[in-house]
């Protein structure tokens, strides 16, 4: 007999329970009992980084965490980085116009993983954007359009 | 006034939908009443399966059947079929969908569990016995041809799979007029695709309604389509393949596996859709890599550094089973002799089975190691003359004025390699210029004196792309005035929606928003061939602009007909055809559009064919050659091994440029797993055959805390081949890495005498060569 | 790879949490999940039962006591990173935790889980090696103190009874005048360390007072080089004095992989030994 | 994989001999397994539960003697088992020859291990075999002189003895023993090797 727990998860915003098998991650709760596809699993054993979301605001790896222990708290998808009308947030427009991504699917674990680090290091060199991103693996792109875009998507938020 | 896409920096129209979680990749699907399949795998490298007790897993809660070989029946009992046939196959070993009674590689699969969840099927698998009698296993390949080797095969009696030649020009003479000869071996390995997103399928079978529908994360669905067709007996018709977005591919994906007969089936077997994801130490075990080829070459050259032949043998691996023919070594032959006019060449190869994952392609295919080869015996021939290797690279470019240049070689397909378009020794001298090669020697000098070691390498490169036959495209203007684009070629990241819309938007006259892309679906397009060997600018490019040419005439013409206006005065903006110096006088395509493909009883204008539309399979006739120049510039910590690469700079030639944002992507990532081939990259099988790299943690794939900023510059040699003048660039970045980093490391090290004979260079290794020649300078 | 199904247990007191352990066997202890979560779902780990610290009070977070810092077992990686206690008494602990992982692990990871799952390429067994913390555990009999010489047992095994629990650490650091340097190798940013040395100085009167100098990655579990530090106190901290710790440092027990040898492992902490050494001898030198 | 090692018995050449032989009293020397039925002669079932850090694994399997050299005293095992939670299995040829050592008597053991499964698929661990089969060797040895009781035995703890999972602190460098008794010492050597296999 499955283990299974109710649970209540906040996600983008919005409010949503359902039922988890305790063993299930929160990357697979999200993808398939919610139908939030942005998040990608792609090695789950926490190396790629391509399932990172924000936990209550904090980057973690979706494959390491268990839904269940997501219960009460607040998760932040890919799909909730745009704004509520559809406008894309400064590092999706910077992502977009740096020619970040290739193949797409690292991609919403490097906006949630720069997301948060950009909110915490306003200013970083690019030495620092590449070690914020070495816990997220793209084999498309080496990385120099993301680091591009992280740095100018900075600059837009320091800004204002 | 046209409005000008081709040669902007245009932003890709597939990324709206990418930034914002909107992708849509194989596993996003979800069809009603869909199941879920896990496989059982071999954990052995070479055993007979003497019996498979599923009753255990099939008695599981949750679980709908388990599948063997033989619970597929008779109908289905048979072997894949060889994808590319050729005559030096002497052993054509293909596998069963599922392994009948012989397992010949770790991970190769021989029961399917179909349960509700992934969780559950997995759960099966744990309890699906097999008795195994093991075998002796073959892992290295400079010993599996010698007498006494185990078997790869158990009803075979050598590991030779085939062997081919390279063969041109008079060697014996070349090396009988030589002032010197060198020569030196080496092992190149090359790792995995790694695409972020693993392979997976799902399948579903409405025999009464669409048929077999195959959803695959895959470069080439029509090649499945086709093996699917030969393997099942059943009409291409009846099959559907579709590639949705697809995360990543590097040559592995291009293929056919067991996986994608096993879950139609059971979609057929179960009447509902089943779903197989590949989980990544699937990947690791069961999508195909390339691995180790080894080299033994002779180089015979004048006082001068002029080379004047080349042989030697190679020995290439080729895993346990034979899926892509021959390839893989084909395309390590094909690029000898690089850049430079050799004009003796003679290299064999052994093809050697192994019990290990079969082979194919990994970007670049075989081309980055024959390339290497090259470059190799360049720096030997510099090293042991003293002349700078930017100048051996002088003295033997192809020059300009020998084009098109016919090296001797042969493509795939048969055709002669020909040289189209180029200037080799500009494009180096780009490259040198942005690496500052000049003042390379006072930084070094300059690191020297604070005890830091920094080198510099060089490495040029052809690549054969844009291989043919086709690759067509359908241009057709919809009655909202909308363009239909469709083309067959599957994207794995590469941007052909951008590219293409560029293309059909300013040869029509739209907007590229206009422009609703679709591709890789079997079902919308009659056929295609797949997006291997950079070939699709090459090939789509030139049928994109046509068939937009064609719809533009056709539209023009039509236009005239009905604003009665002549077609030398119309032109097209934004999709609404006007006449120039009456501005008012217009009418839309999509009113165009209606005009050809009206409603019941009206008429089609005389003279015109119904819809505006065209289709066109122009494309390159022959391979265009993309050509470029690499610098690399590298520190080597002698404390700890560690090689850091400080500079990277690209001189790149791939004819007209359609999307200089989009080709500077890809030439940069094509680098970066250079770069990961160079030095970090190793799939490691230790002596029983057992994979020990099944994890990102050990299996090191290049992180952006290591990889260089890579400064690149072009030349645009238009190709002569096909009508936009291009020429292919995926490959481009990886093809020459390897040899600029590892010549850069033994520039580093030249106090120590250090020659590298393997790549991935790790620091272990370099520790160890620094040692040695420390203690022959002390002796 | 999906884990295979366990029952899963999210007790609130660590009272709670000791009796779930003492009831069931085959119970896996999740704290971060940054080393479990990996092996549970490609299935190395396959326990009956899950037993949830994450929404326990009272067994996370950082205390000055005095000469020690307490820690409890639950304290992220990233709150020690960020701990003003730990940045002013030891520092090499916020340092070296920038090779831990990444800062997404680090939002999860835990110390005590770190130090319970003992890699012994791990940077925190390391850190807790050099700094001789104490390790306090607690069982159905009441608690205990283990110092964490006694801790690791054997390869990723530590003398913790399967029915005890990490409650908190114990650091007693080196106030705060004094050097410290942490280097390592890894083949890559955030992997583990092929070596890893963490090194400690106290320098009075231009001679060595006291030094500590811990190794990870080389060995089955982290060490100390005692036989260097012994050396060290009294010479005075220059190249001559941290180049005789390396060779020391070159002939420890080390261990061999499918990657790395053990005279490569022995060359790197030779290596690694000496600029620990001179980089806590500079930030000495910065600081004073 | 190849893997050599020794260990002293206590007791003349013949009288080991005999006692290496009786597997059902030296079995109990093997740490942590346990014995589940004779099949044969020669032939073994038995189960081992081993834990090795996060990795807690029981093996089921079988093992033979599979020859029996008197006059040399050399015998040679084969035996096999596989994790019960489907994790992989190990394989292994073990021979091992007796020979005199002053008043006692010397086993040399060359034993041929092949792992396989996801378990043999961690190369950070692979270099860990020769210890850890040292190290049960070693366990093996302690508990087979006190067994034989051996006055120079030095503080042997008989395997019945000890602990079940202990929850004080272990005394010494060995696993907390699960305590089980095992079939062939050498049998569970090649599981212990298992545990974090990867190749020699």
């Amino acid at each position: 007999m499955a283990d299974t727990r109710e649970i209540t998860v906040t996600v983008n915003g919005e409010s949503r329970t359902a039922t988890a098998e305790t063993r299930t991650s929160l990357g697979d709760f999200l993808r398939q009992t919610l139908g939030l596809t942005g998040t990608h699993m792609g090695c789950e054993h926490g190396v790629c980084g391509a399932c990172t979301v924000l936990v209550d605001g904090e980057a973690a790896r979706s494959c390491l965490m268990l839904a269940v222990q997501a219960d009460g708290r607040e998760i932040t998808t890919v799909e909730g980085l745009a704004d509520d009308d559809g406008a894309l947030s400064p590092l999706q427009e910077a992502f977009w116009k740096h020619h970040g991504l290739q193949c797409g699917f690292c991609t919403p674990g490097m906006l949630t993983s720069l997301t948060a680090y950009l909110r915490d290091n306003p200013d970083p060199s690019e030495r620092d954007v590449r070690e914020a991103i070495s816990g997220n693996i793209c084999r498309c792109t080496g990385y120099q359009g993301i680091v591009d875009a992280a740095l100018d998507a900075a600059k837009t938020m320091r800004e204002g | 006034m046209v409005v000008r896409y081709l040669g902007a920096e245009v932003q890709r129209m597939e990324d709206p939908r990418l930034i914002t979680g909107n992708g849509r990749y194989v596993d996003d699907i979800k069809l009603d009443g869909m199941l879920h399949a896990a496989f059982l795998r071999s954990p052995h490298a070479h055993a007979k399966i003497r019996s498979i007790d599923t009753s255990r897993a099939a008695a599981l809660e949750g679980v709908h059947w388990v599948f063997t070989h033989a619970d597929l029946g008779p109908k289905y009992a048979h072997r894949m079929n060889q994808l590319y046939p050729a005559p030096v196959i002497e052993q054509n070993k293909t596998q069963y969908p599922l392994a009948k009674d012989e397992v010949c590689y770790v991970g190769e699969a021989l029961a399917v569990v179909v349960a509700d969840s992934r969780a559950i099927a997995e759960d099966a698998v744990a309890l699906i016995d097999v008795d195994y009698e093991t075998l002796p296993a073959v892992v290295d390949i400079m010993t599996a041809l010698e007498d006494g080797a185990p078997l790869a095969h158990a009803d075979t009696t050598s590991n030779l799979m085939g062997r081919m030649r390279s063969q041109f020009g008079d060697i014996e003479d070349a090396f009988a007029k030589a002032d010197h000869v060198f020569s030196a071996s080496f092992m190149q390995h090359r790792g995995g695709c790694h695409s972020m997103e693993t392979r997976g399928c799902i399948g579903r079978d409405d025999p009464w309604g669409d048929g077999l529908t195959l959803w695959t994360s895959a470069q080439s669905p029509y090649l499945i389509r086709r093996a699917l067709s030969r393997w099942l007996d059943e009409p291409e018709e009846r099959i559907r393949v579709v590639a949705p977005d697809v995360g990543g591919g590097f040559g592995p994906k291009a293929g056919f596996y067991p996986e994608e007969i096993v879950i139609p089936l059971l979609a057929r077997f179960m009447e509902r859709p089943v779903k197989w994801i590949e989980d990544r130490r699937e990947h690791f075990m069961s999508t195909t890599t390339q691995r180790d080829q080894h080299w033994a070459l002779e180089v015979a050259c004048t006082n001068e550094g002029k080379i004047l032949g080349l042989r030697g043998k190679v020995t290439h691996e080729n895993g346990a089973f034979v899926p892509y023919g021959i390839l893989l070594p084909n395309s390590s032959l094909t690029p000898l002799p690089g850049a430079y006019s050799i004009a003796a060449i003679d290299v064999g190869v052994d093809i050697v089975f192994t019990n290990t994952v079969p082979n194919s392609p990994v970007r670049g295919a075989g081309r980055p190691c024959g390339i290497y080869a090259v470059e190799r015996m360049v720096q030997v021939v510099s090293r042991n003359l003293g002349i700078d290797p930017a100048t051996v690279r002088r003295r033997n470019y192809v020059r300009p004025e020998q084009m098109p240049y016919e090296t001797g070689a042969t493509l795939r397909g048969g055709a002669k390699c020909v040289y189209d378009s180029g200037d080799y020794e500009a494009l180096l001298d780009k490259a040198l210029e942005l690496a500052d090669y000049d003042g390379f020697a006072a930084r070094q000098a300059a690191a020297r004196a604070e005890g830091r070691y920094l080198g510099i390498g060089v490495s040029s490169c052809i690549e054969d792309t844009g291989m043919g036959p086709y690759e067509g495209t359908t241009v057709r203007v919809e009655a909202s005035g909308k363009v239909a684009v469709r083309t067959g070629a599957a994207s794995q990241g590469q941007g052909h929606h951008t590219m293409i819309a560029m293309i059909v938007a300013e040869n029509l006259g739209v907007a590229p928003e206009d422009i609703l892309f679709e591709s890789a679906d079997t079902s919308k397009f009659p056929h295609g061939v797949g997006t291997i060997g950079s070939r699709v600018a090459a090939n789509v490019g030139p049928s994109a602009f046509d068939a937009a040419t064609k719809v533009r005439e056709k539209a023009l013409k039509l236009a005239a007909e009905v604003l009665e206006a002549s077609e030398a005065d119309l032109d097209i903006e934004d999709g609404v055809v006007r006449v120039n110096g009456a501005p008012d006088v217009s009418i839309t395509l999509g009113e165009l559009a209606v005009q050809l493909s009206p409603a019941s009883a009206m008429r089609v204008p005389a003279g015109f064919d119904p819809l505006l539309e065209a289709t066109s399979y122009d494309g390159s006739s022959g391979s265009p050659i993309a050509c470029g120049s690499n610098v690399a510039e590298v520190e080597v910590d002698i404390g700890t091994g560690e090689v850091r690469v400080l500079r990277y700079s690209v001189a790149h030639d791939c004819g007209v440029m359609i999307n200089p944002k989009v080709v500077h992507g890809q030439i940069v990532g094509g680098v970066v797993h250079g770069i990961g081939n160079a030095l970090f990259e190793r799939m490691i099988y230790d002596n029983q055959g057992q994979p020990l790299t099944t994890n990102y943690g050990e299996y090191l794939l290049p992180l952006a805390s290591e990889m260089p900023r890579v400064d690149v510059t072009h030349m645009e040699t238009p190709s002569p081949l096909n009508s936009l003048g291009v020429k292919g660039a995926g490959e481009g970045g990886t093809i020459p890495a390897a040899a600029a980093i590892v010549a850069a490391i033994e520039n580093a090290l030249a106090e120590f005498d250090v020659e590298i004979d393997y790549y991935p260079v790790d620091p272990q290794m370099l520790t160890e060569l620094i040692d040695a020649g420390a203690a022959e300078a002390a002796e | 790879m999906k884990p295979a199904p366990f029952t899963y247990h999210d007790p609130t007191t660590a009272d709670e949490a000791v009796a779930l352990l003492a009831s069931h066997e085959d119970a896996k202890i999740l704290a971060g999940g940054q080393s479990l979560m990996p092996m549970l779902n490609m299935r190395f780990v396959v326990p009956d039962h899950v037993i949830d610290l994450n929404r326990i009070d009272g067994i996370a977070g950082i205390r000055d006591a005095g000469d020690r810092i307490e820690i409890g077992a639950m304290t992220r990686q990233r709150d020690l990173m960020r701990d003003p206690v730990i940045a002013a008494k030891a520092p090499v602990i916020a340092e070296a935790l920038n090779w831990v992982g990444h800062f997404q692990t680090r939002n999860r990871g835990t110390i005590g889980g770190s130090l319970c799952h003992l890699d012994p390429a791990a940077e925190l067994p390391c850190l807790m090696a050099l700094y001789d913390a104490e390790l306090k555990v607690q069982g159905p009999d009441g608690g205990r103190t283990i110092p964490f010489a006694e801790w690791p047992l054997a390869y990723m095994l530590p003398s913790i009874g399967p029915d005890e629990l990490l409650t908190g650490i114990e650091v007693p650091h080196w106030g705060g005048n004094h050097g410290y340097g942490f280097v390592e190798f890894a083949r890559r940013h955030g992997d583990f360390a092929i070596v890893a040395v963490a090194a400690l100085l106290g320098v009075e009167g231009g001679k060595i007072t006291r030094a500590a100098i811990a190794i990870g990655g080389a060995d089955t579990r982290p060490i100390r080089l005692t036989e260097a530090e012994d050396a060290l106190v009294g010479a005075a901290p220059d190249a001559d004095a941290f180049a005789a710790a390396a060779e020391i440092a070159r002939g420890i027990d080390a261990m061999s992989d499918a990657y790395v040898s053990t005279a490569y492992r022995q060359r790197l902490a030779a290596t690694l030994v000496a600029r620990a050494l001179t980089a806590a001898a500079d930030n000495l030198k910065g600081s004073a | 994989m190849q893997l050599e090692n020794s260990f002293t018995v206590p007791a003349a050449p013949d009288a080991a001999w005999d006692i290496l032989l009786d597997v059902p009293r030296i079995a109990p020397c093997m740490p942590g397994a346990e014995l589940t039925e004779t099949v044969g002669e020669h032939s073994y079932k038995g189960n081992a539960k081993l834990r090795v850090g996060p990795v807690a694994l029981t093996f089921s399997g079988e093992a033979t003697i599979t020859e029996i050299d008197t006059e040399n005293r050399v015998a040679t095992v084969e035996a096999k088992g596989n994790d019960t939670k489907g994790r992989g299995a190990a394989s292994a040829r073990v021979e091992f020859r007796l020979v005199a050592d002053g008043a006692g008597s010397r086993v040399d053991i060359t034993s041929d291990i092949d792992l396989t499964g996801s378990i043999a698929q961690y190369g950070r661990a692979s270099g860990l075999i020769d210890a850890i089969a040292g190290q049960i060797i070693a366990d093996f040895a302690e508990n087979l002189a006190a067994e034989i009781g051996a006055s120079d035995a030095p503080e042997a703890a008989p395997a019945e003895s000890a602990p079940d999972d202990a929850a004080a602190p272990a005394p010494a460098a060995a696993p907390p023993s699960d305590n089980s008794i095992s079939g062939i010492r050498l049998f569970f050597r090649a599981l212990w090797s298992m545990i974090r296999g990867g190749r020699a």
